[in-house]
C-alpha cells in the first residue's frame, strides 16, 4: 500500500505489505525493512526488526492524528491515503465560516451568547466543564455568532462542533 | 472492632479502603450515584446502596442521604476517604449526634483546622514555626497594605477557608495589592461561599513537604515521616516520594519536622490519620502551611517505606484501639514514590478526558503497586475528579525506584480516554529530577526546558511507529463505525470525520 | 556492569528477568522458540532471536543455539532463569569456553550440586545434617537390602540426578524393596538417562523449609532466610511463606538452618543465588535435602521481606561486584506469600489447561505484586510449563498475608483456560492452613477432609448465581459458534453441543 | 424465561426476565426477586440485590456445565431450557458403542491399540501430553475399538473422541 505519512509535521511516502507477520515497508527515501509485526492486544504492536524488539503504542488523537509511543519517543503520525482523498491538510483559511468544536467532553454549563451576536475574537462564548474543571470556548474571530447548537446542560463529545462565527 | 463500615467516597480511594475492609474482616457498605451503579467500588462492596444523580451536591456530598445509607444498612462507622464529605466538620458532628463513627479526627479538629488563619494560630502555639503573615483575615485594606509592606514583597494572598490554590493570588508590589485582593476575595467566595483573605510572605520555588502523623484516641501521636510534593501542576500534586531527597541529604530534617507535626496535631487535640504540610526554603527552614485532617490521597508511599497499613490503623484507631507502635518503633526501609494517573490529554492542554476505557494494560511486578478505581469497559464519568489511579512504586534506592517507574510506565496502556502517562516518562527522565531538585515551579520551568527527543540513528523507530500507524488506520477504516460507547466513539468518529477531509 | 544479557528461558521468569534488566539500564536480548514469538518475554526485551521450533530440546534446551543467539547479538552474559537450562553444567561450561558469562554458580559447583548423592556428602562435609541413607548409588541389591533394613523402615529410594519426585518410591517393608528399586530405578532411567538410585530414612509428614543463600566472587556469603514450602501437590510447591510459621514459633531455627545453608554453600565453592532445601522433622531437626544452584522460582518471598532485589543482585556479583551487604545487616519485615497460579482445572483432575485466554483481570492495590507470563489474548502454549503467573503477597503478619491473598484471588479472573484460583481459596480458608500447621502431605489431608460450605440463608447466592449463569447460557447460545481460538473454542463447542443432548 | 437449573446436582425451575439492568428472576419455590445486573467484563457480573452487591464470575467447563464463583462458592451449573431441548441428563448408558474423549487439549504422543483389537476395560489406549504431564486415556469397557482418530503427533482439543470402543 502506498501512503503518505506525517510524523510530527515531516510529510514522507510510506510503502507497506503484510502477509501474516511478515512485513515488507519503507520510508521515505530510507532502504526497504522486513521484519514481523503482531497487533498483540488492541493498540499494542509487537514489531520484529532486524533483531530489534518493538513494542509500538497506537492511540487516535483528535482530527484524526495517531499518537505513537515506540521506546521513549511519542510521535504524532497522520496517514494520508492519496487514493481515498486528498486529506490530512489542516484547513487553514481564515476567511469565511469558522467552527468551534468542544476542547474536550463535557456538559455545558453555560452559553453566552446567541445566534445573531456580533462576537469579537476572543470573546467567551461557551463554557463546558468536564472533572471539576471548566473551559471557556472562545470566538476564534471577529464576525456574526451564525450557528449554535450547545444548550445549557448539554453533554458533548469532544470535537464537536458547538457554534460557528461567519 | 467494627462489624460493618460504609465507605462514603468513589474511585480508587474508595476502592482502596474496600480491599483494607476485606483484609480485615469487617464487612463493607458502598454508595452510588447513578452514574456509578457499575463502578468498581460498587462491584468490590458486601453492599451497595443508591444516594442520587450524579451531581456531588446530590450524592456524594449529601450529609442526609449519606447518613441515612449507614443507618438503613446498619453501619457502625464511616469512612469518608479524602475529598468529598472527609474535611467536613459538620459531617464528623452529624455522624457523632447520630451515633456513627466517623473515621477521623474529632468535629472540633476538623474545624479548628477547616481555617487556615486558624490552623496558623494553632501552629504558632504548638510552637511550629509559619510563613510570615497575618493571623486572621483581612478586613481592613490600608491597614493590610501596611501589613503587606512591613512583611515585604512579594507576598500571597490566600483564602481562608482556601485549598487547590482558589483564592490564591501572588503580589508583587504594591500597586497591585488592591486589584489581587478583590479578585482572591472573590474568587474565594465563588468557591468557598466565604471571602475571607489573609496574607503571607511569599516563599519562592519551595519545597512542599509533609509529614503523616497519627494518633489514638488514648492522646498517643506519632509521625511516620515525610513526604516530598514538590511536584505540581496548577497547585495539584502529580508526582510524590518519600523520603524527600532533601531529607536524604540532611536526615535531621525528618526528626525535626515530625516533631514540629506531631506538637501541631498535640495542640489541636487529633486523633486518627492526618498530614501537616510545610513548606521549605533554599536554606532548609521550613514553614507550617496548614493540616489536612484526612488520609491523603498519597499515603501509600508512607505505606511502603513504614511496612504499615494506614487504613487498616485508621479503623483500629477509630474503633478504640491503641496506636501499636511507639514512635521509636517507626522505621524506614528504601524509596517509594508515586504517579497520579489523570484522565486528562497532555497533548491537548491537560483537558479532563472522561469516557469509556476501551483498552487497558497495567504494569505488574517487582516493586509495583497500583491503587486503581477503573476497570476495561468502565465510562469514567465526567462529573467527578479526574484521578483514574496511582502508581506506586518501591525500590531499595530512589535511583532503582525511579527506573522501576520508568519500567511500570512502559506497561502502562491506555486507550478510548487520554491520561498522562506519557508525561510522567517525560518528566522522570529529567535529568533535573533524577538529581532531586525539586520544588513547586519544578514543571513550569520543565516546559520551558524540556526539548523533542534526537531522531535514533537509521530512522528505524519512525519507520516502525509509522508501520504500527499504517496499520491501524487501515483497521479502523475496516472497522467502520466502532461499536464503543457514546462519548468516545462519538469523539473518535468525529476525529476521523475531520481527518479524512 | 553488563551493557547487555541474554536471557535464555521464556514464561514468568523471563519477563521477571527483563524487568530486572530493565531498572538496572541494561540492554536485554529475548529468545524465542516458534510458538512464542508473540510471548510477553518477547514483546518486554528489547531485541529477540529465535532458536527453533517448539519442542525444548529444539530451542530452550539447545546448548548450541542459545549460545549462537547470544553471539549473534552480543550478549555479554546469560541469565538462564530456573529449568531448562539453568541447573545443567554442561551449559554453565560451554559459556565459560564462549566466554559469555553464566549468571549463576560456577560449572563445578553446578555439577557437585546435580547429583544428590554428592550433594550429600557435601553437606555432610559442610557440617549439615543428612536424613540417614547411602552416600553412594546402589550398586549391590543384597547389600542394599541389609542398609534399608539397618536404618529401619520405611525408607525412600530416591533416583541420584533426579528431582521432582521422578524416580522417587517409598518402600515399607523389605518384602517390597526389590520391586520398588526396580520400578524407581527404570522411571529415572527413562526420565534422566541415569538409573542410579540410593536410599534415605523417610521422614513422615515433614515440613520442607529452604534457606535462600548468595555468595560472591570474592567468597563472601550470607543466608537470606528460609522460605517454608510445605504445601506441594504432586511434589510440585503451590504454597511457599516466609518466614515460616515453624520459624515464628522458633526463631533460633532461622540462624541454624541459615548457617548450615551456608556452611554448605561454602564446601561447594558457591557464588550467586542459590537455595538449600531441608526436610524438617516433628522434633525440629533438619536435614539437608539437596541445593537447587539456581534462582528459585519462589524468590519473591524474600525479597519481600528482606527488601532485596534478587536479580539485580545476580547481575551485581555475576559482573564481579561483592555483596552490598554483610549477614548482620540482612533483617525481614513481615510476612510473604505466594500462590503459583498454574493453567490446570482443579474440576477435572487438575489437568493442563493450555488454550487462548479470552478474559483476564488481575489483582492490585496494597500489599499485591504479580509476576505474569501471560496478557489477555496470549495462546498459552501446550509444550511448556504450567505456570502463568506467581501471585506474591506481603503483610505485616501471617494473619493479614493470608486474608490479603483471598481478597486478591478474589479479584483474579480468568477465562478461556482453567487456573487453580478457586482451589487456593479453598485452602487459605482452611483452619489448618491458618494454624500453620504445614507438611509435605498437608493437600492429601486437605482433600480428605475438605467439605462443600453450607448454603447460605435464603439461597439467595444459588438464585443469583443461576441468574448469572441463565444470562451467560442465554449470550453463548446468541453468539452462536464464537470466533476464540482453535483450541478453547472448538472445546467450548465440544462442550456446548454434549449438553444440548 | 422458564428453565430450570441444575445446581452442584440438584434441579429445579428457574424463571427471569431482564429490562436494562432491571431483573426479575425466582429459583424453586423461593419468593420471586428483584435486582439489578450488569456484564460489567466479559463472565464478570455485577449483581445488586436487597442492599447486597454480588461479583458474580462464570466460565463454562465441559459437557456445557458453568462454573459459578460467588462469595466463597464455587457451583456447578447445568442451564436446561426445555423448550430447546431435553437436554442436561447424562448418558448414563453403559452398552453400545463408548467414546473415548481428551480429557485435555494436548498432543497424542502414543497410540496403544488399533482398530479391530479387543481391549480391556482400563486398558491404556492412546497418550495425550499437555505441559510436560502425560495423561494415559483407557478403554471405558471390554470390548472392540471400532473407530481410532489419534493418530502420534496430533493436537486434540479437551472434550474430542479419540477413539470409540463397542
Amino acid at each position: 500500500m502506498k501512503l503518505r505519512v506525517s510524523i510530527d509535521g515531516d510529510m514522507s511516502p510510506f510503502e507497506w505489505t503484510q502477509q501474516g507477520d511478515q512485513v515488507r515497508f519503507r520510508l521515505g527515501g530510507n532502504e526497504e525493512r522486513f521484519g514481523s509485526m503482531i497487533e498483540v492486544e488492541p493498540g499494542i504492536y509487537s514489531v520484529l526488526l532486524e533483531g530489534h524488539s518493538y513494542e509500538v503504542k497506537v492511540v487516535p488523537g483528535a482530527h484524526g492524528v495517531l499518537y505513537v509511543d515506540i521506546g521513549a519517543r511519542h510521535l504524532a503520525i497522520d496517514v494520508i491515503d492519496p487514493r481515498r482523498c486528498s486529506g490530512g491538510v489542516r484547513r487553514s483559511r481564515r476567511d469565511g465560516p469558522e467552527n468551534l468544536a468542544a476542547p474536550m467532553p463535557g456538559r455545558v454549563v453555560r452559553v453566552l451568547a446567541a445566534v445573531g451576536d456580533d462576537v469579537r475574537a476572543g470573546e467567551g462564548l461557551i463554557v463546558v466543564e468536564a472533572m471539576k474543571m471548566q473551559n471557556e470556548m472562545k470566538s476564534p474571530k471577529d464576525g456574526k455568532l451564525i450557528q449554535l447548537s450547545a444548550r445549557e446542560g448539554d453533554t458533548v463529545a469532544a470535537g464537536q462542533v458547538l457554534a460557528v462565527v461567519e | 472492632m467494627f462489624g460493618k463500615v460504609l465507605v462514603a467516597n468513589r474511585g480508587e480511594i474508595a476502592v482502596r479502603i474496600l480491599r483494607g475492609l476485606r483484609e480485615m474482616g469487617i464487612r463493607s457498605a458502598a454508595v452510588y450515584s447513578d452514574v456509578d451503579r457499575a463502578a468498581l467500588h460498587v462491584r468490590m462492596a458486601d453492599e451497595a446502596i443508591a444516594i442520587g444523580p450524579a451531581p456531588s451536591r446530590d450524592s456524594y456530598l449529601n450529609i442526609d442521604r449519606i447518613l441515612d445509607a449507614a443507618a438503613a444498612c446498619g453501619a457502625e462507622a464511616i469512612h469518608p476517604g479524602y475529598g468529598f464529605l472527609s474535611e467536613n466538620a459538620e459531617f464528623a458532628a452529624a455522624c457523632e449526634s447520630r451515633r456513627v463513627v466517623f473515621i477521623g479526627p474529632s468535629a472540633a479538629a476538623i474545624r479548628a483546622m477547616g481555617s487556615k488563619t486558624q490552623g496558623r494560630r494553632l501552629a504558632k502555639a504548638g510552637g511550629a514555626p509559619t510563613v510570615p503573615g497575618t493571623e486572621s483575615p483581612i478586613v481592613d485594606l490600608e491597614q493590610a497594605r501596611r501589613t503587606a509592606g512591613a512583611i515585604g514583597y512579594p507576598i500571597l494572598l490566600k483564602a481562608a477557608a482556601g485549598g487547590g490554590g482558589k483564592g490564591m493570588r501572588r503580589v508583587n508590589r504594591e500597586e497591585e495589592f488592591e486589584a489581587a485582593f478583590r479578585d482572591a476575595s472573590s474568587e474565594a467566595e465563588r468557591a468557598f461561599q466565604d471571602g475571607a483573605v489573609y496574607i503571607e510572605k511569599l516563599v519562592e520555588n519551595p519545597r512542599h513537604i509533609e509529614i503523616q502523623v497519627f494518633g489514638d484516641q488514648q492522646g498517643n501521636l506519632v509521625h511516620l515521616g515525610e513526604r516530598e510534593c514538590s511536584i505540581q501542576r496548577r497547585h495539584q500534586k502529580v508526582i510524590e516520594e518519600s523520603p524527600s531527597p532533601l531529607v536524604t541529604l540532611h536526615p535531621e530534617l525528618r526528626q525535626r519536622m515530625g516533631e514540629a507535626a506531631v506538637a501541631v496535631a498535640r495542640a489541636a487535640g487529633y486523633s486518627n490519620a492526618g498530614t501537616v504540610e510545610f513548606l521549605v526554603d533554599g536554606d532548609r527552614n521550613f514553614y507550617f502551611l496548614e493540616m489536612n485532617t484526612r488520609l491523603q490521597v498519597e499515603h501509600p508511599i508512607t505505606e511502603l517505606v513504614t511496612g504499615l497499613d494506614l487504613v487498616h490503623l485508621q479503623l483500629r484507631v477509630a474503633a478504640g484501639e491503641k496506636l501499636p507502635m511507639r514512635q521509636e518503633e517507626v522505621c524506614w526501609r528504601g524509596s517509594a514514590m508515586e504517579c497520579r494517573i489523570y484522565a486528562e490529554d497532555p497533548d491537548n492542554h491537560f483537558f479532563p478526558s472522561p469516557g469509556r476505557i476501551t483498552q487497558l494494560s497495567r504494569p505488574f511486578g517487582p516493586g509495583v503497586r497500583l491503587d486503581s478505581g477503573v476497570y476495561p469497559g468502565w465510562v469514567v464519568p465526567m462529573d467527578y475528579d479526574p484521578l483514574l489511579a496511582k502508581l506506586i512504586v518501591w525500590g531499595g534506592t530512589r535511583d532503582t525506584t525511579i527506573r522501576r517507574m520508568m519500567r511500570a510506565l512502559d506497561e502502562y496502556f491506555v486507550a478510548g480516554i487520554k491520561t498522562n502517562v506519557g508525561f510522567f516518562r517525560q518528566l522522570l527522565d529529567d535529568s533535573e529530577f533524577r538529581l532531586g531538585h525539586l520544588h513547586t515551579g519544578f514543571i513550569e520551568q520543565f516546559f520551558a526546558r524540556r526539548q523533542k527527543p534526537e531522531p535514533s540513528g537509521g530512522g528505524a523507530e519512525e519507520a516502525v511507529a509509522a508501520l504500527a500507524a499504517a496499520h491501524f488506520s487501515a483497521k479502523l477504516k475496516l472497522d467502520g463505525v466502532r461499536p464503543a460507547a457514546a462519548p468516545s466513539s462519538r469523539w473518535l468518529l468525529d476525529g476521523r470525520a475531520e481527518g479524512a477531509r
